[in-house]
């Protein structure tokens, strides 16, 4: 309890943390401060490049068994289950249509890439390890959610068909999966010598770039938040800090059972309990454009990100040292 | 000088269904278009700016083609299609055009 | 295809008014609009490029509102509020739009 | 409100002849004018988009320019000797204005 | 004298003033050398947030005591005293109209915080220490002038209130003041700590972002001079050298009534002596939209941003010297 | 021969060649990935400044003597002559129209700063040391291509002048030539110890920024090769791969008669082999508008480009090696 404390204390007090509420506060304030979009874009595609080609060296450095074949089957299989949990609660208790609740429990069972970052960061400062090839499961969590809500809304219509247009190959060719799992293959192709290489690009100032990022992010989150939070009904407000602990449980079943250490575990708690604001979100514009997005990027953006980020992680970092 | 009456049709749609738009006036036959970046808006969904945009989730854009009149018929129903379910607004404007020939 | 007149008024103007002018056009009643970027023009105040720019100061926005015929008055008088002391272009054209209860 | 009747312009322009544009306006005695970027397009030459350039080569941008209607032959006449052998596109709309002095 | 001149040798021939240089060349000589806005305002989104961080790890080593209010007061002062003596000096030598001489007045009051930077970076290569809370007084100098400029200009008419539509708000939380203090205040928690989780990325190649940054002033710098320095009169670019100076010296007096380091007079006088060239003129085209944006964005930007870069942060760290 | 395959393996395994070929793969697979466009320009300028201002400093303590200004003239000679070539060899073989082929030729006389860049770092990693004024011959080659291709044209008809409204001004201006050449002035002037100041800026993340950069050239030259390879006939992708071998072998030449060293000869043999895709598009967009793009950027971007930078180099270095 006291080191889940000191955790959190540090989790929260650390410039990362500190970073997004001060972008959330200020797009609260109605602040004029802003990152512009490309640069916004190009951090983005910085952590996703760093994040990968580390994962990659560390799974060249430990070599490559059963154990990631597996991780990654049940990363799959939570972000196939999870959406058919949330539509469940949020049909039960919310009150939305099943449009609605189909597109947001899609972002629940998908994952959140800068929530895996920080998690990862928050890792190495309290210097815990992890499985490299954690990346990969993240890369392979982010598709499967999106088919599962196409299928609860599908059950009820006939329209729409998951693969209508090509939509499945843009899922999963979306740019953040080719670069993370393409960054990973780098990585793993090039090794130690490879990371030597570029490591004073992607080592040393990672962390820095992520207060930038997380500074934008709470820009985002905090005007969407301004914007839309009389459209949240307290009983969505609870799911989105509800869910995470639901998700995170059942992964923490996973990665018990899969015998991963502490710091594997905390990352697959991290990913069931992280949302997705990004690739979900263009997806639901394309196949559910009647689902309101004021809701589902709300919820996932003003709502679980900071849940995650402050309460969550060290959260998810304490019960992964419960079951390795 | 010479000049030819045509229509200007402009689309504001979604930057996610941009490709799938596009895609439909080709199979229309309107292969003459441009695309505007948006900024932002305002519509019956709400106020809306790329600043309050994670990457291209929530973006719009503008695609503007010049047909010839008898064509726009083709275009709308090509454009309709696709923009029917989709939050975006359709216009259409009389104009005239230089160099008639490549309409 | 059914379409419905309508009027396409174009508002051009510095970025620093945008918030202004589309508060004021949202008193109006005026809630729909787009915001497109502008690189850079020229006008009695000469000539001017977003390259040439520190950061917001100086750059302008295009504002493009399509409303029914018979609101187009209302929208100029509150636009014309905020436009009068400032730098920046108003035209209005004649249009048609698809789905008339949209507007 | 009252409202004169003026044109516009929209000339779409790959982005290494702008200068070449604006210059010929200028010397044309068209001194207003308003750039916009422009994402991609179609056309004869195919389909392109900012995505897919190094750089400034092959980009393209939208300049509107808004006349009293008797000044528009003498804009496209300037505008044409630059267009004439690029790729591009001019468009030219009927509208009203507020201000007529400041055109 | 000798170390004035070395100093200047020094800073003229530094990277980051050559880098301005290149900029300016390059845009008289009409190269169509560019830097994109989204970069440019990301790097300065990046020296205000290291800046600012600094500034408070600073703090949170040394403490903090009367003398932060004293000179965060004295600052403020400055800012609001300095319009008042620019626009008499305006209104009597330069013919400007009184809604002209109030915009230029106003932006020589408010302060250029990469002029701050840039000086700051001077003093470290020249290993003079400064107060870390100097950044604080640098952000709380922004604002005060626009209020004198908006007074000297009501005096006269009944319309113009400086709180008309919420400008007044704008001001205070502009971009780039909630950057400023709010990664101050990060900075201030965080502590030595904090810093050293991201020093690689705020440190170490602070420089050299400040050069590109430089580059691309330059070349705003450069451009604007070319298009409307016919619109500058003599006895107003005479202005625009003299004025820093007058600034500069009763910040001066200030620096020595506070009893400031050298370092930090020498900072204090650079604040007074600079001129803004993005919060002023923002306000000013909403406030004051009959002023002339290139009177004053050119003599900011063209004649007193380049002079204070070459000439007077040598003088103003001389000067500095001399109270200490 | 040995060493020319170990040299193969290690540059076309490098995180750097294989971030190109990830960005490639995903652009032939439609994948939504993009740097943005502002972000790619950001990462070029990044480039120039860092590759200019490190020529500059080995220049400053190098010292320069008659050498210099005799490869300067030799490089000069090679982008004036190479289009010569090409053209004769386009016309002979690959059926394109005269204005079509002289566009073609002068894309090959000319240069790709990347190529270069690439070049310096896979003789870094391999530690083979290169003269610092090579950067001022890849300035000076950038342009001289241009007037021979429009020569070419000219002799024809009447109508096409070289200096038509500016174009030859545009061209010795542009901005990768002001940018290459100030940087290797402003290194030049503070030498060794201005170096020092930004060296974790321009050195230390070279590497890792050259990769994100690499990917976005993957991209574009992916998407380039994906819209218009039914464009190219099989000829003139014979042309794409067999004219860099023919240019570099001139350069060759030149190179021993100078005297250059190992690492100089590969960088005078890659500067001829490789061809333009920025400063000469936009030239010929302005100046032979008739010239179908579609044929000269992808044969550029998309054959000789991923030609070079995988197999070309290692064999440029092999070949320096000989004569030196
Ligand atoms: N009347 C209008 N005039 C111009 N743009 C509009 C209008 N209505 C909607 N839009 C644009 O279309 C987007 C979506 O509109 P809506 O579907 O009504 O939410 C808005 O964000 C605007 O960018
Ligand atoms: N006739 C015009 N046509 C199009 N845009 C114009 C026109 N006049 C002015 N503008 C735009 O409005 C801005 C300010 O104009 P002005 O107030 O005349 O300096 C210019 O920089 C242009 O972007
Ligand atoms: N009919 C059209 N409507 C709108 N834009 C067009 C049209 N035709 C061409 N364009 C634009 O002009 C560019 C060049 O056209 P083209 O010269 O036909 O290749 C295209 O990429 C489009 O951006
Ligand atoms: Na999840
Ligand atoms: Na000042
Ligand atoms: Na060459």
């Amino acid at each position: 309890m006291d080191s889940l404390l000191s955790l959190a204390a540090a989790n929260v007090l650390s410039p990362m943390v500190l970073s997004f509420a001060l972008g959330f506060a200020a797009a609260l304030a109605r602040s004029d401060l802003t990152v512009p979009e490309a640069a916004a874009k190009a951090l983005s595609l910085y952590l996703l490049f760093a994040i990968g080609f580390k994962g990659g060296v560390s799974v060249a450095e430990s070599g490559v068994g059963a154990d990631l074949v597996a991780t990654l089957l049940a990363g799959v299989a939570l972000s196939f289950a999870i959406p058919l949990i949330a539509f469940g609660i949020l049909r039960t208790v919310s009150g939305l249509s099943v449009v609605d609740a189909a597109a947001v429990a899609a972002h629940y069972g998908s994952i959140s890439v800068v929530t895996f970052v920080a998690a990862t960061s928050a890792l190495g400062s309290a210097g815990i390890l992890y499985e490299g090839y954690m990346v990969a499961v993240a890369a392979a969590m982010e598709a499967p959610a999106i088919l599962s809500a196409l299928w609860l809304v599908s059950r009820g219509r006939k329209e729409t068909h998951p693969n209508e247009d090509g939509l499945l190959r843009e899922i999963l060719l979306n740019g953040s999966i080719v670069l993370l799992v393409g960054s990973f293959a780098i990585g793993w192709i090039t090794g130690p010598a490879g990371l030597e290489e570029i490591s004073s690009f992607i080592v040393a100032p990672f962390k820095g770039v992520l207060c930038l990022f997380l500074l934008d992010m709470g820009l985002v989150a905090g005007r969407g938040f301004r914007n839309a939070s009389n459209e949240l009904r307290p009983p969505v407000i609870l799911f989105g800090l509800a869910m995470p602990l639901i998700g995170g449980t059942l992964a923490l079943g996973c990665a018990a059972l899969l015998g991963l250490s502490a710091g594997g575990a905390a990352l697959l708690v991290t990913l069931a309990a992280s949302s997705s604001y990004i690739a979900v979100p263009a997806a639901m514009r394309v196949a559910l454009p009647e689902a309101n997005p004021s809701i589902y990027l709300t919820l996932s953006l003003g709502v679980t990100f900071p849940f995650n980020l402050t309460v969550g992680i060290p959260i998810y970092i304490a019960a992964g040292g419960l079951v390795a | 000088m010479q000049t030819h009456a045509a229509k200007r049709v402009e689309i504001i749609i979604e930057a996610p269904m941009e490709e799938r738009l596009t895609r439909a006036l080709a199979k229309a036959g309107v292969t003459g278009f441009t695309v505007l970046p948006v900024l932002g808006g305002s519509g019956r969904s709400g106020r809306w700016s790329r600043e309050g945009q994670v990457s291209r989730a929530g973006g719009m854009v503008a695609v503007v083609c010049i047909v010839r009149p008898e064509r726009v018929d083709t275009l709308l129903d090509a454009a309709f299609a696709v923009v029917e379910r989709h939050v975006g607004v359709v216009s259409i404007t009389d104009c005239q055009v230089l160099r008639a020939e490549r309409f």
